[in-house]
């Protein structure tokens, strides 16, 4: 079996204490694999820590304990190791307006990539070559223009283009459709779905947005406060969703006729973690439990052990039988 | 085969052009400077060293503005038009080069302190700040005085004192620019620290390093002038600082000679709205805002 | 003050320049709480942001208005208010109980707006005053309104938090201390502070998660069907709308091109834009949308540059000749009305729709 | 100049406000005044190295005035206490001037500290009064023409504050000089006193003592004025100008309030900050200006002490003006930032 694409092998991130509040634990033990060739959607709530995670895996954010693997080989932080692993691993951010330098043009943007890994040759034809791939047709017309004088959607995919200039092998895109309009979101979305066809790019999309992961995910992974709740294919986690959490966010998405599962409390705190299962408090399951049932202990009680990388599983103390 | 080329980053430059001599506030400054400039490199071609020789001077003292001198002449009788146009000569050659330093020095600092942010950056901050708390007219003065009389102290002191004004500056417009996402890309990318200053925030920067060059000489021409007035220029050197210097200590205040007193003023206004203007102008078109908009 | 004639009888449907949602059941004797009638704005020098806009709303009526960023749908919320900024020229009639707003003088202006009508903005953040209280905020309007004494006034505003969830002890704290959905909540409290007649909310959700979105949603709608106020609420996502209001008016370029009831549009979108646009947030478990998204090629408008036609044209996959040319309104479509030649019976079509826009413009995808 | 103050006011409006912004009062306390102490010494060092290290050889200058042969010269050196190592003769300055002890007038005769404690009370009242008069004025103005921006008022406005920013204080001195006491044309001469703060020889209640130094002071303080005034107009109406778009006060006017309510209540209140901050970050540009008005008005302050101790130079006595003025502004600069943090409550809830 090939090794994945990406991977995080217990992944912890923790910031440094400030204020008179404790330190944050934005990663708390993460398994994620992304294999070659796939689409992994990571789903979870501003502040659970998906853009810690995404960073890390683009190397941009050091860990504090844990590892990412690009290809099976364990990434270095040397100067060296890190800007050979940037070649490969791309990051797509979620405001394409800010993402581009607005004193470059097109051509600079999309060179930039080249010009620091020293890919001099043949600069003009592989700039052309990314422009084309991100649907930016007829390239020269796009060449010469600046930032402010494209749509959000054409600037989305000259930062497209930027990445694919250096032919990488995976794309972390971090909420890469949520600021655009939604009739663009669409097309940037079916982009990311033809170059996984055409050039064989896995990616790692991280959403707050669960119609994105069932309009172009294999497989999902459900996060909350730090730590992965539940994952596996697209179908299973989004039409058969086994953790509360994740019934509770599939429940409120507008249009749907289940009645909604509305949590209580404020979103979490990643430097005040609760002890036992960390859902516990805004948990409705954990809530329809009478007092007197035993299991209550277990959530407030017993940590759950971190999911591995690739086999689907739940990270709950209240379901009976293993994911089907 | 590619019919794409790297396009030629001049159409910007003839951007720029087009829209800064279309504001009336740009060509009035754009003016000013370069009459001024004109007259002060042009001087030494009509003014010979006996007009400004205080031994060899015909006019009547402090007389009138009259047909053969247009502004009237000074105690020793010279005529105060050819010492306003000699004075512009000191005034911003010391100006100008204290400038430069200033803004160099700044500007650097103010680069490195908003990009690093960890010690190094914190350092620089705090060594801006602490500088900054120390007023800079009796800094200026003090040097000067140390330094003795003559254009040499007069620059150094002023480039010390006003290169914290540009490096507040610079480092708050850094810490903008590194926070927009281009830079994390860029990072993402492999840039380094070096790339990124170089190839993203400096450009980013520019306009204001630019704009807050003309604001320094202004600033520069204004502590030149009174520093002369205070004395500390170069007691032979003729400038405008020594001119008003003159009026204040000979009788020309007493006599009401406004003729002696009030040319070198108004050239010094003149000349510093002119560095005002034209920055304000520049920076209206290069205003970042105005970019992305 | 043009003396407006109490009961109005409804304008005949078909064709006429006011529409009337059908979500009201037959109360029409009593002259509509807001009535629009041709709303045109134009930004100098020339942003035709709103070309030609009408729609009525009764009380307790809910009208939700979807649309993307250069629709138009913010510049009608604000004009409701008349709070546009000096460069728009305003025309039209927007009649708040009968009184033309666009015509009333400022102290009546002043003392219509918040007290009949009042505004949920989007970024609860910069729509606080960042410096003082939200106990503050939210007693301002009270005291300015409803003439009542502070004491009054402060036991107002603590029923107010409380009732919209937020602790009433937290009247004294600054919107900095709050998270984004006390912040809104707060927003929805201040509106309704001096009981107003109808609530337009721009966007009240965007900037939330889904979960706090929830909240909000089922917050605004309790406290809207209890008082019986109605809403306009506005959003880019049209299932929200669809779940929270009556009727439902999707705006593109500056105009309605489809306007009805909520539901009947959700189930059976008649013009393309709508249907592109209920796709674009496809619904968990319908295989047409699994890994297949599906979105619009081209650019949204360019508001300074609508010739003549249909300007959804350029876009729309099942465009034909005509929609160049022919200028489109909004025509009873199913239950409600849509701008589209597509629900013209007469054959004013031609035979063969060509192929979407690609043949058409070269212009490269958006 | 706006997009130059922008940068400043989003620097002090928290823009890369340092951390200890949130943190509680006492810790900020602690910060500012360690700050305060730490730019102290800074300026003692800088005045330690302008005066007693750059100078080739203070004796030299001192013996210049009366000659003496090399042993005087050696035993004044020792007497000064030259010969010794640098870092010590640092250590005994800091500890002198902490006790006040700023050495001797080479011209008066007398002990700086002495001249220096004359000649403060002056300054005090120069500084104060333009101070005061500026802010208000400035504030003032500032608002207004930044609330109507580009009206014709804002342009007259930022156009005679743009002027009276580039004019040189000294000048502007000897212009009103010349118009008020020697008089021009339809102002008769004598309007106002030539200089000094009171008529020499003046006898007089305690009252008429008051009214004759005010009537000294109008002159010197509305030169102040006039160049302060200018840039405290520039930076509130930049200030301001930021916050218009903002939508709080979109919020505030479809509340209903009128247009004079949602300035007053909403816009200035958070347009104040950050001016404030780069108000007080100028101060030491007060005291420049201060030092030119006295000089032309010979006005008895610390400013025209400051002038005359160039003549020689009078090295001990200039650093001593030096070091009491540069104290002065970094003490303000601290009362400023107690201010900020009362105004602003972003800061004060903590």
């Amino acid at each position: 079996m090939t090794a994945p694409a990406l991977e995080a092998r217990d992944l912890c991130i923790t910031y440094p204490p400030r204020q008179g509040r404790g330190p944050a634990h934005a990663v708390d033990g993460v398994n994620l694999a992304v294999g070659v060739g796939e689409i992994v959607a990571l789903i979870g709530e501003s502040g659970c820590g998906k853009s810690t995670l995404a960073r890390a895996f683009v190397g941009l954010v050091r860990p504090t304990s844990g590892e990412v693997c690009y290809q099976g080989t364990t990434l270095g932080y040397s100067s060296k190791a890190v800007k050979r692993f940037r070649r490969y691993t791309q990051l797509l951010l979620q405001d394409p307006g800010g993402a581009l330098n607005p004193k470059q043009n097109v051509f600079d943007a999309v060179a930039e990539g080249p010009r620091l890994h020293g890919l001099r040759a043949g600069l003009a034809e592989r700039v052309e070559t990314a422009l084309s791939q991100a649907g930016l047709r007829p390239p020269a017309q796009f060449a010469a223009r600046y930032p402010y004088e494209l749509s959000g959607g054409q600037q989305q995919r000259v930062v497209i283009a930027g990445a694919l200039a250096l032919e990488p092998s995976v794309i972390v895109a971090d909420e890469p459709v949520a600021s655009l309009d939604a009739s663009v979101r669409g097309e940037i979305l079916r982009l990311i779905l033809d170059l996984r066809t055409s050039l064989g790019l896995s990616a790692l999309v991280v959403s707050h947005d669960l119609g994105l992961a069932w309009n172009i995910a294999d497989r999902v992974a459900v996060m909350y406060l730090g730590r992965i709740v539940e994952q596996g294919r697209a179908e299973d986690v989004l039409l058969r969703p086994r953790h509360p959490y994740t019934q509770a966010l599939l429940s409120v998405l507008p249009g749907t006729d289940a009645d909604p599962v509305v949590l209580r409390g404020e979103p979490p705190d990643p430097t005040a973690i609760p002890a036992g299962c960390r859902f516990h408090p805004r948990c409705q399951r954990f809530a329809a439990l009478d007092t007197t049932d035993g299991r209550r202990t277990l959530c407030t009680g017993q940590a759950l052990a971190i999911l591995p990388a690739d086999a689907p599983d739940v990270a709950c103390h209240l379901i009976e039988q293993p994911h089907g | 085969m590619s019919a794409l080329t790297a396009p030629p980053r001049i159409g910007r430059a003839r951007r720029f052009a087009g829209q800064f001599f279309r504001m009336p506030t740009a060509i009035a400054g754009v003016a000013i400077l370069g009459v001024f400039t004109i007259a002060a490199l042009t001087a030494p071609l009509y003014i010979h060293s006996s007009d400004l020789d205080v031994t060899q001077a015909t006019g009547g003292q402090l007389a009138p503005p009259s047909r053969h001198y247009p502004l009237g002449t000074d105690q020793p009788g010279r005529s105060v038009l050819l010492l306003l146009i000699w004075g512009a000569r000191a005034s911003l050659a010391i100006g100008v080069i204290a400038t430069l330093l200033a803004v160099v020095l700044g500007s650097a600092i103010g680069l490195l302190a908003g990009h690093y942010q960890r010690w190094l950056g914190r350092g620089l901050m705090h060594l801006t700040d602490w500088f900054i708390a120390v007023p800079s007219l009796p800094l200026a003065i003090s040097l000067a005085a140390v330094l003795g009389q003559g254009a040499t102290s007069i620059t150094i002191a002023i480039a010390i004192t006003s290169w914290t004004a540009t490096a507040r500056l610079i480092r708050a417009q850094t810490l903008t620019v590194e926070a927009r996402p281009f830079i994390e890309r860029a990072r993402a990318l492999g840039a380094g620290n070096v790339q990124i200053m170089v190839r993203h925030v400096l450009p980013n920067v520019a306009p204001l390093i630019l704009v807050s060059t003309t604001l320094t000489v202004a600033g520069a021409i204004l502590a030149e002038t009174t520093l002369t007035f205070l004395g500390l220029g170069n007691p032979t050197e003729v400038s405008w600082g020594t001119m008003i210097n003159e009026a204040y200590t000979g009788s020309a205040v007493s006599r009401g000679a406004w003729w002696y007193l009030l040319p070198p003023g108004i050239a010094i206004v003149v000349v510093v709205l002119g560095f005002t203007m034209t920055g304000r102008a520049i920076e209206h078109i290069l205003d970042p805002r105005m970019a992305t908009r | 003050m043009r003396e407006e004639p109490a009961a109005r009888a409804p304008k005949a449907l078909a064709g006429g320049p006011t529409t009337r949602p059908l979500g009201a059941v037959g109360r029409d004797t009593l002259a509509a709480l807001l009535e629009v009638r041709d709303l045109h704005v134009t930004f100098r020098p020339d942003v035709r942001a709103v070309r030609g806009v009408s729609l009525s709303l009764d009380a307790g009526q809910t009208l939700g208005v979807a649309g993307e960023s250069g629709s138009g749908k913010s510049t009608v919320a604000l004009s409701l208010l008349r709070l546009l900024p000096s460069s728009a020229q305003v025309s039209g009639e927007i009649l708040v109980a009968g009184e033309d707003v666009l015509r009333m003088n400022w102290g009546r202006l002043r003392a219509v707006r918040w007290a009949d009508a009042s505004i949920v903005f989007q970024g609860a953040m910069s729509a606080l005053n960042p410096v003082r209280t939200i106990g503050e905020q939210i007693r301002e309007p009270i005291l300015l309104h409803d003439k009542v004494g502070t004491r009054a006034a402060r036991e107002r505003t603590a029923a107010l938090l409380d009732a919209v969830g937020v602790p009433a002890r937290r009247a004294g704290a600054y919107p900095h201390e709050l998270s984004g959905g006390q912040r809104q909540r707060v927003m929805i409290a201040m509106a309704l502070a001096c009981r107003p007649n109808l609530i337009v909310a721009d966007e009240p959700t965007t900037a939330l998660d889904v979960i706090v979105q929830a909240q909000i949603l089922q917050l605004v709608t309790d406290l809207v069907h209890e008082a019986k106020i109605s809403m306009i609420m506005i959003s880019h996502d049209l299932s929200v709308l669809a779940d929270t209001c009556d009727a439902l008016a999707v705006m593109y370029a500056g105009r309605i091109v489809e306007i009805g009831d909520s539901r009947a549009i959700m189930a059976e979108p008649r013009h393309p834009y709508t249907r592109a646009l209920s796709s674009a947030f496809p619904a968990i478990g319908d295989p047409a949308s699994r890994l297949a998204p599906s979105g619009l090629t081209g650019d949204p408008p360019d508001p300074r540059r609508i010739g003549p036609g249909c300007p959804f044209q350029p876009r729309c996959a099942e465009a034909f000749d005509d929609c160049r040319t022919r200028d489109v309104e909004l025509w009873p479509a199913g239950s409600g009305h849509a701008a589209c030649l597509l629900v013209l019976p007469d054959r004013a079509r031609s035979a063969s729709p060509t192929r979407g826009n690609l043949a058409q413009s070269g212009e490269a995808a958006s | 100049m706006s997009d130059v103050l922008a940068a400043e006011l989003g620097a002090a409006r928290g823009g890369g406000a340092p951390r200890w912004y949130r943190s509680s009062f006492w810790t900020y306390l602690g910060g500012k005044l360690l700050g305060a102490t730490i730019s102290f010494l800074v300026m003692l060092v800088i005045g330690f190295t302008i005066f007693n290290v750059m100078p080739s050889d203070p004796v030299a200058m001192l013996a210049r005035q009366h000659p003496t042969d090399p042993a005087q010269k050696a035993a004044l050196r020792h007497q000064l206490g030259l010969d010794l190592p640098v870092w010590h003769r640092f250590l005994n300055f800091v500890g002198h001037t902490l006790q006040g002890k700023l050495g001797d007038s080479w011209q008066y005769h007398q002990s700086v500290a002495s001249l220096i404690g004359e000649r403060l009370w002056p300054t005090v009242l120069l500084i104060g009064s333009a101070t005061l008069i500026s802010v208000a004025l400035g504030l003032w103005l500032g608002i207004r023409a930044g609330w109507r921006h580009g009206s014709a008022f804002d342009r007259t406005a930022s156009g005679v504050s743009l002027v009276l920013w580039s004019v040189p204080t000294f000048w502007l001195g000897l212009i009103l000089l010349v118009l008020f006491t020697v008089g021009a044309g339809p102002i008769p001469s004598g309007l106002f006193p030539a200089g000094l703060m009171s008529t020499p020889g003046f006898s007089g209640s305690w009252l008429a003592h008051v009214g004759d130094t005010v009537h000294h002071l109008i002159l010197p303080c509305l030169t102040l004025v006039l160049v302060i005034f200018a840039q405290y107009v520039t930076i509130m109406r930049s200030s301001i100008i930021d916050e218009l778009g903002s939508p709080y006060l979109l919020t505030a006017r479809a509340k209903g309030l009128r247009d004079d309510d949602v300035r007053r209540r909403h816009a200035v209140p958070n347009a104040l900050l950050p001016s404030v901050t780069v108000i007080f970050l100028q101060l030491g540009t007060i005291v420049g200006g201060a030092i030119a008005v006295e000089t032309v008005y010979s006005w008895p302050g610390l400013g025209f002490l400051t002038f005359q101790a160039l003549q020689i130079p009078d090295l001990p006595l200039l650093e001593g003006t030096f070091i009491v003025l540069s104290a002065s502004v970094i003490v303000m600069n601290l009362i400023a930032d107690m201010l900020y943090r009362v105004l602003d409550p972003r800061v004060r809830q903590q």
